[in-house]
């Protein structure tokens, strides 16, 4: 009994000690610091059935206490036998009713927070040009290990960060041009899988306290397995004032056909046009089909804040990656479609690359 | 428990020789939960194929309406529900001891049983020739799956009744291979009731559109 | 085992009397076969005779199915008959998982 | 028989066991065979857990992760979990009916090797250009684009090892229904015979779905269909609905035989009638027919729409009634019994925190708004260790231990096997548990690495350090097992001397017919009805008599090493090698003529005298 009250001490203080040094999780990936409306419900959802669940655990636990310290086999009792109980109704029926009653208070919520989460009429209201009427829509197409984000009422496309207003909801079009993924912003909400087959549709909040905390950027993943890069299929989220927010749509569509400054990334340019514009556009309102768009749109790929999504954003990552993309996410779809890069275009590449910005 | 090897008269024949022996009791009852499981196996191939019903790459591919007829649908289900009764009658010339009018009867029910089939045959490949494929379309694989599996039934029912005649065809009737007649029959209408919901929710569901 | 050996201490007796159940259950056999010719000829006549909405024809010509196969369970494989308690239940509860399929497969896969 | 096979040398014994159809040896065959291919899954699992132990490691390949973690999962659900509880069942559901055989010896073991060769089968790919990778869902649209030949290994293997459980499952169902010795009804069957019994009716109506979902696929990867191409109006949810219409009541397959193995340990060392019995019966009935209803649990963010979520969450929370049920008839079984802790028992009770911990997260993960959290975290794959991990191999170890003696004669050590039990629940707990949050901090599954300053280090190194502790327990486990064996100390009837059911009542391991003459069978927990009367052994049901037994075939093998070979053939048919439609009619043609010659050849089995009986001792007793 002893050893086994120590065991339990063990794994419990191991889980405190794990929990301690490590606090909920990072506020900007973790669900347990929820950063909106979504998030909220669910993490309220989640509070609620733990505390039922822990109810039951020490209902049992008690239970199982006491039979397994009262009831041992000792040296004195040893050929006793005990009495051969059939069972009892009564008792019976307490631990049928009982849980059906917990279970009870925990599906009228979840229910209820099923229909609310579900709810996308908004973005049906269309108004006669075909527009959204007063809600913000984001096409969200998922790729092998890339993020695609349009925005179909302002006619701007962007990949791999996610820009949103605060404070407002946000609702998606999910779906996906090749195997299914399924898009998540733990720390804003729950995911829903990007289908080859169909469109879902859900909505999100970001709020703009939970913002401040992570100075405006969530992480995003994906949580479908869908290949060997599926552990690297992340994504950002920028969040913005609704101000700030106009201001970027503004700079995005006002976004020109970037000039590419100084002698080196006019090289860096000209390989651009030799080998990339195939399948990277570098405006943003790239007016190709879905289809044809087969790489992320890079517009504003000065201002990202990751390479590929996972790597810092500096040049000499941005180097690495052109140099050999499958060293970075095996598996993805641009190795092998370009040639070979030496040190010199490598450089001016990158030059190019990384001037691609919005005006500030 | 009778033996299984006892040879016996119309007089000691027993009046349920399925299930007379422990090992036929057996046979009979694992038969039928066979069947209970082929249910589900045929409900899901329904289930695809309802999901999928007139799912094509572009409009140059046939659709259910398009394709399926009624006079060829309708001799097929004719041959197949008369091939039901027939391998009843030649269940009840079992239970009444008369190997010889059973053996006729099975016969029959094979013949009728490889009609179907001829006809079935006919018209897939005339489907193949409209371009309704295997491998053209969603529709086309979930409707051969559908009725190729139905089809493939057919077959082996076919071969297995066949096998049973002709192995048996000396020795006559015993308490060892009654159980095994009785259980390809049963079999045999199990196919049937599969192809009444084939030829309903495929067939004419699908001529209506 | 009741059906091992005749019972009646006149085998001939019995035997007769065997013949003749038998010979009648086959003729409720004959009968359910009309019927189930019956039923299929009114499922081929709806569609033919095109005046009839779709919303009728589907559920009725299932309904014929559902019937006719009815037959085909207890009289041809003979469910009705004691001793098919446990095929039944099986048979019914594969059945059930079938239909749920079903269910599910013409509601909630397309998104 | 076993002394029989000893005297003729190895190979005779071998050869004994290619074409045994006697349920004991069968049973014996899926130990070696599960335990092999658990070994084989727990490898994996300490692969997975080396590579996660750091972030940004590269122990393995982003590839090959995927391919170990598909393994892992695969091989211990098809290959491990259900052939361990195949062997329980072959070792003790005809023993406690009190039945000399089985229904179908042949489909017996004909069912065993279909597993084992479809088992090898997957497990070929390893060597021959990679294992499946799509996880062991293999959802459509991504084994669609895999390129490799893995997928159809695990398509050709499953769907081969399939059969041979669905086989294996009417095989049960036959038995429990008409080979129950005289005085044994329905509800006098032993907990243990019940929840095989319901679990062999789920594997008939939940494997005809995988079977049809795999023929879907493989005709769209082998054989040009469309199901799944999207382009060509296919459709890839279907795979996940069939997939899980199959796995949902897959996973209640695994742990309704564990919870009968514990009722069976509770009652024995707690010396008391299992508290609750009838409700304990329709519980698990109860188990198993929800356990159909809820399957789109796994699917809530797959877009079903929320009256769908909706229904299939309350439905599944439904299923928390009767699992609690049988929790409370446990620790009430306990409550006033004279409780022994051996090993077995220690297993069981360990279960009950254990498994309560993953049932209520299940329930968690049944608040669909919610599960859009949990979805594909690990928190789905905490909850689902603790369940399968706390509840179905604890139940193994634990069963593994209570038959030992009965299906070798021989009792396992117990100071080993309370070492083995302590490690592996310490381990078991450290491993799980804080999975639980690093899911909830945002930790995606199926991940083959993690960047670091996510805060997931902490709780992954923990995590990896558990599972050694797990795979030490094994070993030690292993250590026993060899020690036993070589020690050979031979033990009686009821070596745990509170036996209550049939199987305890005769020698260990039994003769080949089981029982002498068949038992007559008087109430629940009969054997233990005739001790308190004073006697040591059953009464009879039926004068000593000739007993009919069936004969030996070394067809089942040949009949699955046909679909193994012809496997093969179908799957290097896509590469449009010359061989492989060679192949695939040889391998078909093996397994048609062993068909044929099966059915072609009389196979009436033969007698045992009684006279061979009177000069035979009676064995010890314990
Ligand atoms: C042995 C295997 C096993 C068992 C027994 C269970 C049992 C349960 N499981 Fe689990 N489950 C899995 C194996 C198992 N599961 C696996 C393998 C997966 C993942 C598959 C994959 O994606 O790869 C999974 C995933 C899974 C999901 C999907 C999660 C996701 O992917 O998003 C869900 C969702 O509802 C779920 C629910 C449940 C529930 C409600 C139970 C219930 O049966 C639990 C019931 C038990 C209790 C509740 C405890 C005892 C009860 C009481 C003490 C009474 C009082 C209790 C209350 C009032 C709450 N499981
Ligand atoms: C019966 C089912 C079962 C069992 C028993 C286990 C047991 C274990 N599982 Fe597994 N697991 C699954 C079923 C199971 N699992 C499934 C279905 C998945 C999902 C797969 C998917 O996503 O597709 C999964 C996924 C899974 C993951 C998630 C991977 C990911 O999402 O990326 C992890 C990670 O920790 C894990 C770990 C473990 C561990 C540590 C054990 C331990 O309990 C194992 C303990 C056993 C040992 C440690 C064996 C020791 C062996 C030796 C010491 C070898 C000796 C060798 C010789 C003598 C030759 N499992
Ligand atoms: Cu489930």
């Amino acid at each position: 009994m002893r050893k086994r009250l120590h065991k339990w001490r063990l794994i419990s203080i191991f889980a405190i000690l794990a929990l301690a040094l490590s606090g909920c999780g990072e506020p900007f990936l973790s669900t347990l610091t929820p950063a909106g409306e979504v998030a909220k419900k669910q993490y309220d959802l989640m509070i609620l059935s733990t505390v039922i669940m822990v109810l039951v655990i020490i209902v049992v636990t008690v239970i199982f206490i006491y039979v397994i310290a009262r009831f041992r086999r000792t040296k004195k009792n040893e050929n006793s036998i005990p009495r051969q109980v059939e069972g009892n109704h009564k008792l019976e029926i307490i631990w049928t009713v009982i849980p059906i009653l917990l279970l009870l208070v925990l599906a009228v919520p979840t229910v209820s927070y099923t229909f609310q989460l579900a709810d996308v009429s908004p973005m049906k209201q269309k108004d006669k040009d075909g527009k959204t009427k007063d809600a913000l829509v984001v096409n969200v197409r998922a790729n092998l290990y890339w993020w695609e984000f349009e925005y179909p009422d302002l006619g701007i496309i962007t990949s791999q960060d996610l820009f949103v207003p605060t404070d407002k909801k946000v609702y998606f079009n999910v779906k996906s041009s090749d195997v299914k993924h399924s898009f998540w912003i733990p720390a804003v909400g729950g995911k829903t899988d990007t289908n080859p087959e169909g469109e879902n549709q859900f909505w999100l909040e970001f709020d703009s306290k939970g913002s401040e905390k992570v100075q405006n950027q969530f992480y995003g993943k994906c949580a479908e397995l869908c290949g060997p890069s599926h552990a690297y299929m992340d994504f950002k989220v920028q969040t913005l004032s609704q101000d700030d927010f106009n201001q970027w749509t503004q700079d995005m569509k006002n976004l020109k056909k970037p000039a590419a400054v100084g002698d080196l990334a006019k090289e860096g340019e000209e390989i651009y046009n030799k080998s990339c514009i195939g399948c990277h556009a570098n405006t943003a309102n790239d007016a190709r089909p879905e289809k044809a768009r087969t790489a992320p749109n890079l517009a504003n790929f000065g201002d990202r804040t990751r390479i590929a999504g996972i790597l810092e954003h500096n040049e000499e990552n941005l180097r690495k990656w052109l140099q050999d993309p499958e060293k970075v996410k095996p598996g993805n779809l641009m190795t092998g479609k370009y040639q070979k890069l030496d040190d010199h275009e490598l450089d001016a590449l990158t030059a190019y690359l990384m001037g691609l910005k919005l005006e500030q | 428990m009778a033996s299984v090897q006892e040879k016996f008269t119309e007089m000691t024949w027993p009046s349920s020789p399925e299930k007379a022996t422990l090992e036929a009791k057996n046979k009979f009852l694992g038969f039928w939960f066979f069947l209970g499981g082929e249910t589900v196996l045929f409900g899901s191939l329904f289930a695809t194929y309802l999901a999928l019903k007139d799912k094509v790459p572009d409009s140059s591919h046939p659709l259910a309406k398009d394709l399926y007829s009624m006079d060829l649908t309708f001799a097929a289900t004719m041959l197949l529900l008369t091939s039901s009764l027939t391998s009843v009658y030649a269940m009840y010339h079992m239970k009444n001891f008369n190997f010889q009018r059973m053996q006729a009867w099975l016969l029959i029910t094979v013949l009728l049983g490889a009609a179907f089939l001829g006809l079935e045959i006919y018209e897939f490949n005339h489907y193949v020739h409209e371009g309704h494929k295997f491998t053209s379309s969603a529709f086309g694989s979930a409707f051969y799956s559908l009725v190729g599996f139905h089809g493939g039934h057919v077959a082996f029912g076919l071969l297995w009744i066949l096998s049973l005649m002709v192995r048996n065809a000396k020795r006559g009737l015993d308490l060892y291979n009654a159980p095994k007649f009785y259980v390809a029959s049963l079999y045999w209408h199990f196919i049937d009731v599969v192809w009444v919901f084939i030829f309903t929710v495929v067939y004419l569901m699908g001529m209506v559109g | 085992m009741e059906n091992l050996r005749p019972n009646s201490a006149n085998p001939k007796a019995d035997l007769n009397y065997r013949r003749k159940k038998n010979a009648e259950e086959m003729r409720y056999q004959v009968v359910s076969f009309a019927l189930m010719i019956f039923l299929t000829l009114i499922a081929f006549a709806v569609v033919h005779f095109e005046g009839f909405s779709h919303w009728f024809v589907a559920p009725f010509i299932m309904l014929l199915a559902v019937v006719q196969v009815i037959f085909q369970l207890y009289y041809f494989m003979h469910m009705s008959h004691k001793g098919h308690e446990t095929p039944q239940l099986f048979l019914f509860s594969g059945l059930s998982v079938a239909l749920i399929t079903v269910l599910t497969f013409v509601t909630i896969t397309w998104i | 028989m076993s002394t029989y096979a000893h005297k003729k040398g190895f190979g005779a014994t071998i050869w004994d066991y290619l074409t045994t159809v006697d349920h004991k040896k069968i049973g014996i065959l899926y130990l070696m065979a599960g335990g092999f291919f658990f070994l084989v899954g727990g490898l994996e699992a300490l692969f997975i857990r080396v590579q996660l132990a750091v972030p940004n490691n590269d122990f393995v390949s982003a590839g090959l992760y995927n391919e170990i973690l598909t393994m892992h999962g695969t091989t211990m659900i098809f290959l491990a979990a259900m052939p361990l509880i195949f062997a329980f069942m072959n070792a003790a559901v005809p023993l406690q009916i009190g039945a000399r055989d089985v229904a179908f010896p042949f489909l017996n073991s004909l069912g065993f090797w279909l597993f084992f060769f479809g088992g090898v089968f997957l497990n070929c790919s390893w060597f021959l250009g990679g294992a499946p990778d799509a996880g062991w869902t293999s959802y459509a649209s991504l084994t669609m684009e895999a390129h490799t030949h893995g997928v159809d290994f695990y398509i050709l293997g499953l769907q081969i090892s399939g059969i041979g459980t669905l086989i294996g499952g009417i095989n049960f169902l036959v038995t429990i229904v008409n080979m129950r010795a005289p005085g044994m009804t329905y509800m006098r069957m032993p907990l243990f015979t019940w929840s095989s019994f319901v679990t062999s009716a789920l594997i008939l109506f939940a494997f005809p779905a995988l079977t049809v979902g795999l023929f879907l696929l493989m005709f769209d990867r082998l054989f040009g269909a469309n199901f799944f191409d999207v382009a060509a109006g296919g459709n890839t949810i279907i795979w996940e609905h069939l997939f899980w219409i199959f796995g949902h009541p897959e996973v209640y397959i695994l742990i309704l035989p564990a919870f009968g193995i514990f009722s069976e340990i509770f009652a024995t060392f707690s010396r008391k009638r299992l508290f609750g019995y009838s409700s304990m019966v329709f519980a698990t009935v109860l188990i198993g027919f929800l356990g159909f209803m809820v399957w789109a649990h796994h699917m809530f963010t797959v877009g079903m729409g929320p009256i769908a979520n909706a229904i299939f969450a309350v439905a599944t929370m439904a299923i928390a009634v009767p699992t609690g049920i049988k929790i409370f008839n446990w620790l009430f079984t306990m409550w006033g019994g004279n409780i022994k802790f051996t090993t077995p028992m220690l297993y069981a009770v360990a279960f009950i925190p254990s498994f309560v911990a993953g049932g209520v997260t299940g329930i968690m993960n049944a608040v669909a708004a919610a599960d859009y959290q949990y979805h594909d975290s690990y928190f789905v794959v905490a909850h689902f260790h603790y369940v399968i991990v706390g509840g179905v191999v604890l139940a193994l170890l634990a069963g593994t231990h209570y038959y030992w003696p009965k299906m070798f004669g021989t009792l396992l050590n117990e100071t080993l096997g309370k070492i083995t039990f302590w490690l592996f629940l310490i381990g078991f707990h450290l491993t799980f548990f804080i999975q639980h949050f690093l899911g909830l901090m945002g930790m995606p599954r199926r991940v083959f690495t993690y960047l670091p300053n996510q805060g997931w280090e902490t709780g992954n190194l923990i995590s990896s350090i558990g599972a050694f502790f797990m795979g030490i327990a094994v070993i030690i486990l292993l250590i026993n097992v060899v020690m036993t064996q070589v020690k050979n100390v031979r033990v009686g009837n009821d070596p745990w001397g509170d036996g209550r059911s049939l199987e305890w009542a005769i020698p260990s391991p039994p003769p080949f017919y089981n029982f002498k003459q068949l038992p007559l069978v008087r109430g629940l927990d009969p054997f233990w009805i005739e001790k308190m009367e004073g006697k040591t052994e059953m009464t009879p049901a039926e004068p000593l008599g000739d007993i009919h037994m069936p004969n030996p075939s070394f067809l089942p093998v040949t009949i699955s090493f046909g679909l193994f070979v012809a496997a093969f053939g179908a799957l290097y048919h896509v590469d449009g090698k010359d061989w492989a439609l060679p192949v695939l009619f040889v391998g078909m043609g093996i397994t048609l003529i062993s068909m044929l010659l099966r059915s072609v050849k009389d196979d009436h089995g033969f007698h045992i005298h009684k006279e061979d009986f009177e000069n035979e001792d009676k064995g010890g007793r314990a």
